[in-house]
């Protein structure tokens, strides 16, 4: 085979692979991260075994951009109660006995040029597991999605297939049915414009 | 360097006693022998000397950002820019004579269009270096990549900016791949001539097994041909690119529609002019007086006369469009610029540029080279003024008086002014040392054809 | 920041002392450190990338170190994180307060805002109040206990003060003194009578250097008492200042700014204005509004009003033959004046002498103003007899008669008269003790130096310019151990445990009681919620004004030649209280449009004649003691007059010392405002003062429309311009919001608050006066001042520039990477992430609104982290940065908009320039709303946008300036 | 003997290459090429009359397609994938697009003309046999050499070197392979 043509080949698949793969490896991704935390918190044993809704623990989700963190009073509530000398709930009891905060590690880290806000997600009908995935049957909670811009802009320009009622939007384990209501009869519900969510200024300040 | 070369009428392009042999050797040699002229040494170590103060320049800035700079606001574009459209030009020169000369079959180009490449592979790096340099973040560059990111966004390709970008990008890459299909016979001249064995191997692998036979030939000369054909239209539009730059802009002084002409005129003067200085050099250096005859040195210096009526034309454009016209910011902006405090700039541009090559109307400057040399030079400081015009002093008496400013040049704007220097020296010195200076193969057609007659 | 990079320049060994470089290193170490962290593979890469400085490399792909969140642990009810919550209080400046509310991030402030309930602001907050939240946090602060100048504690203090009280109540307080500066706190005017009764013999002496004793001098001799006045600015049809400080200083200044502003706008009062007249020695803020205006010398001006005063027949008329320079211009006024009798207003500025106030209220007398727009109440600050004066202490201390003297935030050994050398006096002081909040030169002198709290750090109360009291509760817990007045003033009580708090709150408690008032709780709760005690403005009363006493001026003294010195206060560093703050020093000046420095500002005809030009430094020599002054040449300022802005050239203290120069060292008791008679040398140096306007007229292009309100009426569109916005573009629609801005240059009274206003919304960093001489300022939102006509007397035209936001952008089309671009609101968005730093688009904005991080200058700013706004992105090194229109407050009120499936309704987003402005001169709102302030301003026939032959189709629009000149004074430029 | 490549006659004018060269055709000698220091008028298609010229064409094609690719990366920037409202210009401002799509053509040619100009004379090819052929040094300086390769059907190695002599060869040599 010639030469000239097989150099010219290999040159256009190393531009190819270095756009089109490098950054979707996962070193890059940093999918599936999932850091120590001071307590290992499982959102498997609260929500899928014990039900708990969401906004037990992450009150400020529908009225704040952000979602909120439970102090760790919310933990005593029950943890004064049940698992007391558990040792795993140690730094718990500590934090309360001491008034010093736990120090949870971030796992969804955005830049600090991305303003996120929960709570017009939740009002406009976009499911936890929408960008934190199968959250409910996390173990120790972990990275689900890429968080690349790309990733985010998917569901920007067609938010349609991501929307549900607004009655599952904390349900973590909601399946879309036959009569669920069509994407696009939500979108018209919830006053969605799709062409205007996908400017800059919607989430860079 | 002689004084003043004998010209004859109807001159030889070649010189009389010029052979096959002699000629293939005396240009090899410079490329194999061992031995290395002390002026080379010298314009090297000039060159190195300079490139350092680059690399020292290069840190500073990525330490503490362009800043370092005079620039301003509303000045915000300062030396790099200019710069960068000085280099642009000069590099686009080399492509001219090579390119559009060949197709017209100007005999002369043959000599002389070595050079003018090798001093175009030199200066580009310059050009290419100096935008991405003058960028806030200068890591970033490669946003301007039409590549699908992570992040979904693609460049804006309405900029002029981002067709400066590409033009420069293909200009490059399109000059390497011409340069070294002209190249590659002399290359194995070279490899055949080699006695040690590394250059045998080195020139034999860039030779890429070259061999001269009818088809290598005869594809050489097509492939050749066609670039050629494709080069000419490409440096038109390099340098009319680099005019929309400043054309796409509403600028007062910059928003003309005559910029991409104006510019290719600027092109073509300040390109001749380099190789002209590059060519007197190499010729006495050298010694290769019998193969850069006056002849060419001629026909250089008329180009260059060309260039400089073109550019007078495109200059009176340029202040009779504000004085007609009835915007006052271009007008107050045309004022300022020959009478305000940048005046001293716009005059000496006039100078060199326009007033003084009028001086090769004369033959006997053109057949001196000390002259020729000289009028070079101040061709390229006044192109370098122009650029400077036309940059600053548009920027710095904008639309709102309240927002008129001045720029003031740091040491650093001077530091990267000498580094590109330094870069395209020690560039052009090492290709001086590695590939063969004249183009053998075509000068060698021209000698057949001066046997035959 | 400034400092530290002023001071990086410096040769090595002075670096190495400077307090610069301390700082340098604090503001470096961070970085190394992350450097030297532990060098994992991805680390490793990172710091190759900066140092290639391939900055921004790091910001994108894989994650930089984890970040740790921290929850409460018990969550303090009704806070919200992310949610911004606002507590009132009030800031006071020479005693008088001015409410305010400061806005809260996760408990933090973070921004002050005028209080729209109090009468003071209504809402408008002012440059200096604007940046008080950064004096707030400056590291610069004073932040120990010096005692003899070692480092000490409270308890030492404290004993030593027992000590002293121990001797001085045997003696019935002899020999104690107390100086404060003008006081209206009520809790603390109560527990100085409190140590009165304890100590008898103790005196109380007040002292502020930019006081406004002739005005009270003048109402004694006029009305009989002194008596503080509000203007009814409703009722005056014509307003005639003298120098007046009306809407740029008086107490109150920023509410009769907006009584001013409202009777200014044609389209708005149904065509009717009000006329200003001005005549004044150096330019004001009115003078510039003002549709007549004269420029004159003191003693001519003093001629100008015993003429007017003749003509109105408040004086005796045979005035009226001395002749007077402008006799025609000021007989017209006069016509005009007694044709508006009881709706005329004339105003002396502070710094005009008593016979000058006599003159004025003669006037106002004789034209019926007092009652109509005159109301006069009791002193808010009384200030006591003279043996309470400065130099009766200074008297007392020289002659050894104190020797225990607590000085509570003031700073006489800077700003005293200068012949009363305060220094030496206190150096006769065996013990004295100063509450200073920065370690200023008094406290450096005096024994003891207590660090004060910020206003926003302690309990207090302060009332207003009328009267209206509001209590200061503190925003946030002490940050450099500080200590308030109130804390201090006990001690002396003899209380070893001070609480700001309880102090406060049992006198209200009691006050409360006295006052009947039953339920404490809901009282005290709801004065700090509304952030005023409700009722408590001061009840005018009524006087009888002395016709007769003009009859007390001796004659007229003849004018004197030879320059003479105008001792004026700076319009933002408040005498030198504000001098420390990076804000105000960096916020141009209205006029000299000058940063970093104070000027000697002279005439233009003047300077010609003294042969100086803009920095050459000036000597200047009275009495033996010396100023070394760079000069600036100031149109409309009164030929031979030579004003010395007071406030710079502090020695000691924070940012501020070794700024400017220091007029008070010129400054005598005898002549506080003006000194003839003194020298001028020129010293052949040169000076570079950082000014920011390159140009000062308008070239020709068409930037301020202009014309009278007569023209006005006539013909209502002769300013309009035929339409010429055709577009070979398809137009772009904008169904749901068009956002867009509507400035009123007939309001706009170029007093810089919405500069400093968007300064703090939008984390602007300060670049420092070597990078502002470099034209690298970074304020987003600038004021054109434009002059046009005569050079020593011209028209001054005020234009605030914020981005234009324009639909056909052309910074938009020239950015390669889509990092500026338009939404469908139709923002031109700035997307600082994406921005590569080509800076192509500032080069191609005709407005020049766009401003470049040349250098870090947040991550220089030394500010500390939590100062910052968090709804706005902090710009680094090498990214574009403009005008938002508040993309921020736009977005938060959209979002709650959508989240009840309604429109964002009109006022609902106010941008922080137009909050701050006190005559709303900036409306902000959707155009497409009909009837919303914006599309009613757009509507006038007045609105144009600049260079629209452009075809930017700007969203910003400005309102024609229309003046009311008298047709009886021939127009002043023609 | 032992293996050979072919048989070279070194001439040092064009002239007489171009004349051997056209007597051997007529002896219907086929396998042959010559090897010249500079490109002699017509002896390619003397030596293989029949081969036609593709490289122009493969080059105008590249063009073609680079102009369509350059124009569509933009068209899809702007107006298909990511439409924004840049400065109130529509999504498809051709006139803008025309620049980068007349460089990518270009770029796209140049590069396909010299990868197709290496093909079509099978460079990189370090080695040839014709190397071993000692008098070959000088044919890319000023000799020009005549080359029948022995795998011509009616080679014949001592009537080529009467040939060659008989056409005034100044070296008549035979190439080991």
């Amino acid at each position: 085979m010639n030469t000239a043509l097989v150099l010219s080949a290999l040159l256009f698949l190393v531009l190819l692979l270095s756009v089109w793969v490098v950054p979707v490896m996962g070193y890059n991704t940093q999918q599936r991260y999932q850091p120590e935390q001071p307590v290992p918190f499982s959102h498997k044993h609260h929500v899928a075994g014990l039900g708990l809704d969401c906004r037990y623990c992450h009150t400020s989700v529908e009225t704040s951009s952000f979602a909120g963190i439970p102090p760790t009073e919310t933990c005593m509530t029950c943890h004064s109660q049940i698992w007391t000398h558990a040792a795993v709930l140690e730094p718990v009891r500590q934090s309360f006995a001491t008034g010093v905060p736990l120090r949870w590690t971030e796992v969804y880290r955005l830049p600090d040029y991305v303003y996120f806000n929960h709570s017009i997600h939740i009002a406009k009908g976009i499911g936890c597991t929408e960008c934190h995935g199968p959250i409910g049957d996390m173990a120790l909670t972990w990275k689900w999605p890429t968080l690349y811009m790309s990733w985010c802009l998917s569901c920007h320009r067609d938010p349609a297939p991501h929307l549900r009622p607004l009655n599952q939007v904390f349900n973590p384990f909601w399946k879309r049915t036959p009569d669920t209501p069509s994407g696009k009869l939500l979108m018209a519900a919830y006053h969605i414009h799709p062409e205007t969510l996908s400017d800059c200024g919607v989430c860079h300040r | 360097m002689t004084v003043l070369i004998d010209l004859p009428r109807e001159a030889p392009v070649v010189g009389p006693g010029v052979t096959l042999r002699s000629l293939s050797e005396e240009v090899s040699n410079r490329v194999l022998l061992p031995n290395t002229p002390r002026w080379w040494w010298i314009g090297f170590a000039l060159g190195m000397a300079l490139l350092l103060t680059f690399v020292v320049q290069l840190i500073w800035l990525f330490i503490n950002g362009v800043g370092i700079w005079g620039i301003n606001i509303p000045v915000a574009w300062g030396f790099a820019i200019a710069e960068y459209v000085w280099w642009i030009a000069l590099a686009s020169g080399g492509t001219i004579v090579s390119a559009l000369f060949f197709l017209t079959r100007s005999p002369w180009r043959s000599a002389t269009n070595r050079i003018a490449e090798t001093m175009l592979l030199s200066a580009a790096p310059c050009a290419g270096l100096l935008p991405i340099m003058h960028l806030g973040r200068q890591g970033l560059f490669y946003w301007l990549f039409p590549y699908s990111s992570v992040m979904g966004v693609w460049p804006q390709v309405r900029s002029p900016l981002w067709w400066d970008f590409v033009c420069l990008l293909c200009y490059i890459l399109m000059s390497i791949m011409y340069y070294y299909t002209g190249l590659l016979p002399d290359l194995a001249t070279v490899r055949d001539l080699a006695r040690t064995r590394w250059k045998q191997v080195f020139y034999g692998v860039l030779a890429l097994g070259w061999h001269g036979s009818a088809r290598h030939w005869r594809n050489q000369q097509t492939v050749y041909a066609v670039m050629s054909a494709i080069m000419a239209p490409m440096v038109i539009s390099v340098h009319s690119v680099v005019g929309l730059d400043f054309a796409g802009g509403i600028t007062p002084g910059w928003h003309s529609t005559q910029f991409p002409p104006y510019f290719f005129f600027g092109a073509v003067i300040s390109g001749t002019a380099l190789i002209m200085m590059l060519t007197i050099l190499v010729r006495w250096g050298y010694g290769l007086e019998d193969v850069l005859t006056g002849y060419h040195l001629n026909a250089l210096a008329k180009v260059m006369l060309v260039g400089s009526v073109m550019l007078g034309y495109a200059y009176v454009w340029e202040a009779w469009g504000p004085i007609y016209g009835s915007d006052v910011a271009e007008r107050t902006q045309f004022f300022y610029r020959i009478f305000g405090f940048y005046a001293a700039c716009y005059w000496g541009k006039i100078v060199l540029n326009i007033v003084i090559p009028q001086l090769l109307w004369l033959p006997i400057v053109r057949r001196s080279e000390v002259l020729l040399f000289s009028i070079s030079a101040g061709i390229i400081v006044g192109m370098w003024l122009e650029r400077f015009v036309i940059v600053i002093p548009s920027l710095s008496h904008g639309y709102m008086p309240s927002y008129w400013g001045v720029f003031f040049p740091t040491f650093w704007d001077w530091a990267a002014l000498a580094g590109t220097i330094g870069l395209f020296l020690s560039l052009f010195f090492l290709l001086l040392k590695l590939v063969p200076i004249v183009s053998m193969s075509e000068v060698r057609e021209i000698v057949a054809k001066e046997r035959s007659r | 920041m400034s400092i530290a990079h002023r001071d990086y320049w410096r040769s090595l060994e002075e670096l190495a002392e400077s307090p610069g470089f301390a700082q340098l290193v604090e503001r470096e170490a961070p970085r190394f450190r992350d450097m030297l962290g532990p060098l994992d593979r991805r680390n490793f890469l990172r710091l190759m990338a900066a140092a290639m400085a391939l900055g921004g490399l790091s910001d994108c792909g894989p994650e930089a170190e984890p970040r740790q969140l921290l929850p409460y642990v018990e969550q303090p009810p009704g806070i919200v994180p992310g949610q911004a919550r606002y507590y009132a209080t009030a800031t006071t400046r020479s005693g008088f307060a001015t409410g305010v509310l400061i806005e809260h991030r996760m408990a933090r402030p973070v921004k002050v805002e005028g209080n729209p309930d109090h009468p003071a602001s209504l809402g408008a907050a002012s440059a200096i109040m604007q940046a008080s939240i950064l004096e707030l946090y400056d590291p610069r602060r004073a932040q120990t206990i010096l005692g003899q100048g070692q480092i000490d504690s409270w308890e030492h203090l404290i004993t030593a003060l027992f000590d002293r009280r121990e001797q001085l109540l045997a003696r019935g307080g002899a020999g104690l003194r107390l100086l404060t500066g003008a006081v209206t706190s009520p809790s603390l005017r109560a527990q100085i009578a409190l140590l009165q009764q304890q100590f008898p013999a103790m005196r109380w002496h007040q002292w502020e250097p930019l006081g406004r004793g002739n005005e009270r001098i003048a109402s004694e001799r006029m009305l009989g008492r002194p008596l503080d006045r509000r203007f009814d600015l409703d009722n005056a049809d014509i307003i005639f200042a003298i120098e007046s400080d009306l809407i740029s200083n008086v107490p109150g200044w920023l509410a009769y700014a907006r009584q001013f502003a409202a009777h200014r706008r044609p389209d708005e009062t149904g065509g009717k204005m009000s006329r200003i007249y001005a005549i004044e020695s150096t330019p004001t803020l009115i003078g510039a509004k003002a549709d007549h205006r004269l420029a004159l010398g003191p003693a001519d001006l003093a001629a100008a009003m015993r003429y007017l005063a003749a003509i109105t027949g408040a004086g005796p008329q045979d005035w009226q033959q001395t002749p007077v320079a402008d006799a025609a211009w000021l007989r017209a006024a006069a016509d005009d004046l007694n044709q508006h009798k009881g709706r005329v207003l004339v105003h002396a500025g502070r710094e005009q002498p008593v016979e000058i106030h006599l003159l004025a209220d003669a006037i106002n007398n004789a034209l019926g103003a007092f009652g109509q727009t005159i109301r006069l109440i009791e002193p808010v600050a009384p200030s006591g007899s003279t043996d309470q004066s400065l130099e009766a202490l200074v008297g007392d201390m020289t002659a050894g008669r104190v020797d225990t003297l607590v000085m509570l935030e003031t700073n006489p050994v800077y700003d005293a008269p200068a012949d009363l050398d305060f220094t030496a006096a206190l150096n006769r002081v065996p013990l004295s003790v100063s509450l200073a909040l920065y370690a200023d030169e008094t406290a450096m002198a005096s024994t003891w130096l207590v660090p004060a709290t910020q206003e926003y750090e302690a309990w207090g109360d302060a009332r207003a310019f009328d009267g209206t009291i509001t209590i200061q509760q503190p925003q946030v817990r002490r940050l450099y151990n500080g200590h308030s007045p109130h804390e201090l003033l006990a001690v002396l009580h003899g209380n070893t445990l001070p609480i700001d708090y309880q102090l406060v709150r049992d006198f209200w408690q009691n006050e409360t009681h006295q006052r009947g008032i039953g339920d404490f709780d809901r009282f005290w709760h709801e004065a700090l919620r509304i952030g005023i005690v409700e009722n408590s403005a001061a009840p005018t009363v009524t006087a009888t004004p002395n016709a007769s006493a003009l009859t007390s001026l001796q004659a007229a003294e003849k004018p004197v030649p030879g320059v003479q010195l105008l001792f004026r206060e700076d319009p933002l560093v408040g005498g030198g209280r504000d001098v420390n703050n990076p804000w105000l020093l960096e916020t141009p000046r209205p006029f000299t449009r000058l940063t970093w420095d104070n000027a000697a500002l002279i005439a233009p005809a003047t300077a010609k004649r003294l042969g100086l030009g803009i920095g050459d430094v000036l000597e200047i020599a009275d009495h033996g003691r010396k100023v070394r002054a760079p000069v600036f040449v100031l149109p409309g300022q009164a030929a031979d007059c030579i004003t010395l802005p007071l406030g710079f050239g502090h020695t000691a203290g924070g940012l501020g010392a070794d700024i400017g120069f220091d007029a008070y060292r010129l400054r005598t008791s005898a002549a506080p405002w003006i000194t003839r008679g003194a020298t001028l040398s020129r010293t052949g140096e040169t000076y570079r003062l950082a000014t920011v306007q390159g140009h000062d007229r308008v070239a020709g292009r068409d930037l301020v429309r202009e014309g009278t309100l007569t023209e006005y009426q006539d013909n209502p569109d002769f300013l309009r311009r035929p339409e010429t916005d055709q577009s070979l573009y398809p137009e772009y629609k904008y169904p749901r919001y068009a956002w867009a801005m509507a400035i009123d240059l007939n309001s706009c009274i170029g007093c810089q608050s919405c500069v400093v206003a968007c300064q703090a919304e939008n984390n602007i960093p300060t670049v420092g006066k070597d990078m502002v001489l470099q034209e690298r300022i970074m304020h987003w939102l600038r004021i054109d001042r434009y002059y046009h006509g005569p050079v020593d007397n011209p028209a001054v035209a005020f234009e605030p520039v914020p981005c234009m936001h324009c639909e056909q952008a052309p910074c938009e089309v020239v950015c390669p990477v889509h990092a500026t671009v338009h939404d469908h609101d139709g923002l031109n968005l700035m997307v600082y992430n994406r921005c590569i730093g080509t800076r192509f688009c500032s080069n191609n904005c005709p407005y020049k609104v766009r401003r470049f991080n040349y250098f870090g200058f947040a991550e220089r700013d030394d500010r500390p982290p939590e100062s910052w706004n968090p709804e706005v992105t902090v710009r680094n090194r090498g990214v574009m940065e403009k005008c938002t229109y508040c993309i921020q407050r736009i977005r938060h009120a959209e979002i709650e908009a959508d989240k009840q499936d309604r429109l964002v309704p009109d006022g609902a987003i106010q941008t922080a320039c137009q909050q701050s402005c006190p005559t709303q001169a900036i409306i902000f709102g959707n155009r497409n709303d009909r009837d919303s302030g914006v599309a009613r301003r757009k509507a006038s026939l007045l609105d144009y946008t600049l260079l629209d032959e452009l075809n930017t189709r700007p969203r910003t629009s400005y309102a024609a300036l229309i003046r009311n000149p008298n047709p009886k004074i021939g127009d002043r430029e023609a | 003997m032992s293996q050979i490549f072919g048989i070279v006659g070194v001439f040092d004018r064009p002239e007489a290459v171009t004349d051997a060269a056209k007597h051997l055709r007529s002896l219907g000698f086929r396998a042959m090429d010559a090897y010249t220091p500079y490109p002699v008028e017509g002896l390619d298609q003397l030596l293989r009359p029949q081969r036609r010229m593709m490289l122009p064409l493969v080059m105008f094609a590249a063009a073609v397609a680079g102009a369509a690719w350059g124009y569509f990366i933009q068209t899809w920037d702007e107006v298909l994938n990511y439409p924004i409202n840049v400065g109130g210009r529509p999504h498809n401002s051709w006139p803008a697009f025309i620049v980068g799509t007349f460089e990518f053509m270009l770029l796209v040619t140049i590069a396909a003309g010299l990868f197709g100009f290496l093909a079509s004379c099978r460079l990189p090819r370090l080695y040839h046999p014709i190397f071993n052929a000692d008098a070959f040094g000088r044919a890319s300086v000023d000799r020009f050499v005549l080359c029948v390769e022995a795998r011509d059907p009616s080679f014949e190695v001592e009537h080529l070197r009467r040939i060659f002599e008989r056409f005034g060869a100044e070296r008549v040599a035979e190439v080991p392979a």
